[in-house]
């Protein structure tokens, strides 16, 4: 029988290295799965490179692994807000290397990363700052800078309910980059709210098929687990 | 007399926000930046079918919720709370991108901190600041079909927004196709800068004088006190 | 008011001329716009180029406009089946052209025209011969093919159910290209089971977001319609 | 004594179906190609969980349909009826090969015309044919982590289909990891082809001789009728 769910995120996460890649899902606070951020914190790995899209927007955010020195290089596309004051420092004394990515762009790539395509050609960022140094070709009349696949060691991200061969259902927003990062990753690990039966979810709703996902933490049963210890 | 731009009394904000709204035909999907572009949303007219999305991967977003319970699954890409209008929808966020990288949006409205004569957009990073904050922004003025900045004609200290040739990092090049600012409405066009309406009571030289680039005054539909009332 | 409902198949189709590039979605007879081919059929246009992945599966596909010496040009993946017959004549005498295209490769060129991705890298077919005369090269030690993105002046699609909008759902497998397809087209043609109410639909159901479909046909309006006119 | 092709008895095709079935590992990801692999997805266990993956853009596909209705929305790669199993799924075509040519699926069991003793595959078009049926033949034998072979040691007419060079147009170069045929079961390796299995009844020597490239006797298993009594 297929099980990938774990008793609970420090379990979920006590194997991730050293200097892994890892690529941690959300958008601000939406879809952030903090759970697991906070267990990779715990684990103490450093060295790490880690792939998410806004650095600073939230406290519980990846800003906490830098402020606690595990992180070595930020690929993002959005690294301010009120919590990224460590990681302008940090990047002042050449502590942490960023790579700046216009979002598309790290979308695509993280994309191409899941889908086996090495590399693409995009128009964005051509003529820019962001766009300098990198191998460039006219299509269509159009200048476009070859961009290169993401691809993580590890997917931290954050879904609504699974079911226990890992399908996944999102709640609104929640989405954004979890469904494509679960792809990209050697082992996608996502924290979720619920875990229902297999079946239970229709086919025809389910936004990350259970081949992307290979761990699950289940919030709710901790929390009903909390609530009977405490009670 | 040609007054200094501080003594220019243009539109308000919100009155800019409304002729944006105005003019974002029915059926169009738009992406709304971060800041005062935010504010067309607000002042779309009810009922018109303007569909506004969002780079964290929505379509159909409503009006931002001011009061009541906020749902943090639900924001726009400034991470505010937002509605959903029904017809509404969400997908990720390499979707979302496919989908203004791929040409699909009608017109995206964005904020700026310079745009040259030529269309260039600078909007991600000040000059010498260790940080750049690029977000959607390259992928929105390279993508969408018309791309609309909304912006104060000047800085608070009184420098043009407006350039010959944009001194801060660009976003894109040739991107911008209209200027909306408290003064003016201004086409990017192939021959130059051309002024399409002037905010009542402002004249097209003092426009110039607080613009870094030459402007052309061709069909000027001036408004003023006297021909409004 | 956002209106996209046509009244039958030949009005939205009408306009669509001579010469043009059009997608056909469908894998076999599943999400095949039956309805459509047919009202193009009758639209008579010739010196089509035509991007669908099966050829001669069913009866009612493709198959039809070649038989109708309609098309030039054959992008697929599988070009053989019972109604092939005419395919093969019209092959080898000349009168259509094929480019055959691993299907993968050809799904990926089709979402690189939606996604405005004007070319990218795959090791499909690297060191054969659909890979010959193909600029190649080597990343992560593996050859890999430069492949372009494909774009439709039309896309004929076949979904179940759709909004005034144009939001579309699709049953089961009825998927297969109909959603990439519907993003890669100038003007988008989706023959649908039912148009529903705006907000019917779930906004997590959603497939294929209403921005990428331009024109509807309703199957069950004209079936009614059938019905009271020979009632 | 070694007897010719036609005169040796190997497993039947069911049993060779039932073989790979029980190799698929639990919680495996699996394609199955048109044609005799399809046998495989029938010859599982019940309640072992590999999970099918379809072309069409189908994950958790069940057993086809003998009987009752057909739903023409649920068929395989090879158009025929299927069922889905609870915790099945369907996505687009794009994301269906997405998933295969990333390396998501753990194998593929495939039909071939030729294997060559590197693990060439050639399965996609005859020799001087006019049209190649390419399918996802190609993205399948490059993207899944495995790639089993399923077919016929020989074709009708006796010629070996384990060659030393393809002769026919590949599919891909090196792709093949294990080729199953009614006579032995047989690893490409760095070495060169090691059969790993033997059909009762079938001598090494037999199978040497009926197929066309160099096999290696190492690890064989050998079963008889003798041993199995």
């Amino acid at each position: 029988m297929i099980h990938k769910k774990y008793e609970n995120e420090e379990h979920a996460v006590a194997d991730i290295p050293n200097d892994s890649t890892v690529l941690v899902g959300g958008f601000g606070g939406s879809g952030l799965p903090s759970r697991l951020i906070t267990a990779l914190k715990e684990n103490g790995a450093t060295g790490l490179t880690i792939v998410s899209n806004n650095i600073g927007a939230v406290s519980e955010g990846v800003a906490t692994l830098i402020s606690n020195q595990q992180v070595k290089k930020i690929i993002c596309s959005f690294p301010v807000g009120p919590h990224a004051n460590e990681l302008i420092e940090y990047l002042e004394t050449g502590r942490v290397e960023l790579e700046l990515v216009p979002q598309g762009t790290l979308a695509e790539r993280i994309r191409a990363g899941g889908a086996g395509i090495s590399a693409f050609y995009t128009p964005t960022a051509a003529h820019t700052e962001l766009g300098e140094g990198k191998e460039s070709r006219v299509f269509n009349n159009r200048e476009h800078l070859l961009e290169y696949a993401i691809t993580g060691d590890y997917a931290l991200i954050k879904a609504h309910r699974a079911d226990r061969w890992g399908n996944l259902v999102y709640r609104k927003a929640q989405r954004n980059f979890n469904p494509v990062m679960a792809t990209a990753a050697q082992t996608t690990i996502a924290e979720v709210d619920e875990i229902v039966e297999v079946g239970d979810m229709s086919a025809e709703e389910i936004i990350s098929p259970s081949v992307y996902v290979h761990r699950l933490v289940e919030i709710a049963s901790q929390e009903e687990r909390g609530k009977v210890q405490n009670g | 007399m040609v007054r200094p731009y501080e003594e220019l009394n243009g539109w308000t904000i919100p009155e800019v926000a409304g002729r944006i709204a105005a003019e974002l035909e029915e059926g169009w999907f738009v992406n709304l930046g971060i800041g005062l572009p935010t504010l067309v949303g607000e002042a779309l007219p009810e009922g018109k079918e303007v569909i506004l999305h969002s780079e964290n991967g929505i379509l159909g977003i409503g009006p931002r919720k001011h009061t009541g319970e906020t749902d943090s699954d639900l924001v726009n890409a400034g991470k505010e709370p937002i509605t959903l209008l029904p017809g509404g929808s969400f997908f990720s966020q390499s979707e979302s991108f496919a989908m203004i990288r791929g040409g699909h949006l009608d017109a995206a409205v964005l904020g700026a901190f310079q745009v040259s004569m030529r269309g260039d957009i600078a909007s991600w990073k000040l000059p010498n600041a260790s940080l750049g904050r690029v977000g959607g922004a390259m992928d929105l003025t390279v993508g969408s079909k018309r791309v609309f900045v909304f912006m104060k004609h000047c800085t608070r200290e009184g420098t043009s927004k407006i350039v010959e040739e944009c001194a801060f990092p660009l976003t894109a090049p040739r991107a911008v196709d209209r200027i909306y600012t408290e003064l003016a409405v201004i086409d990017v066009t192939d021959g130059g800068l051309v002024v399409q309406d002037l905010a009542p009571d402002v004249e097209f030289e003092e426009v110039q004088a607080c613009t870094a680039a030459p402007l052309q005054n061709r069909n000027v539909k001036k408004h003023s006190k006297v021909s409004e009332g």
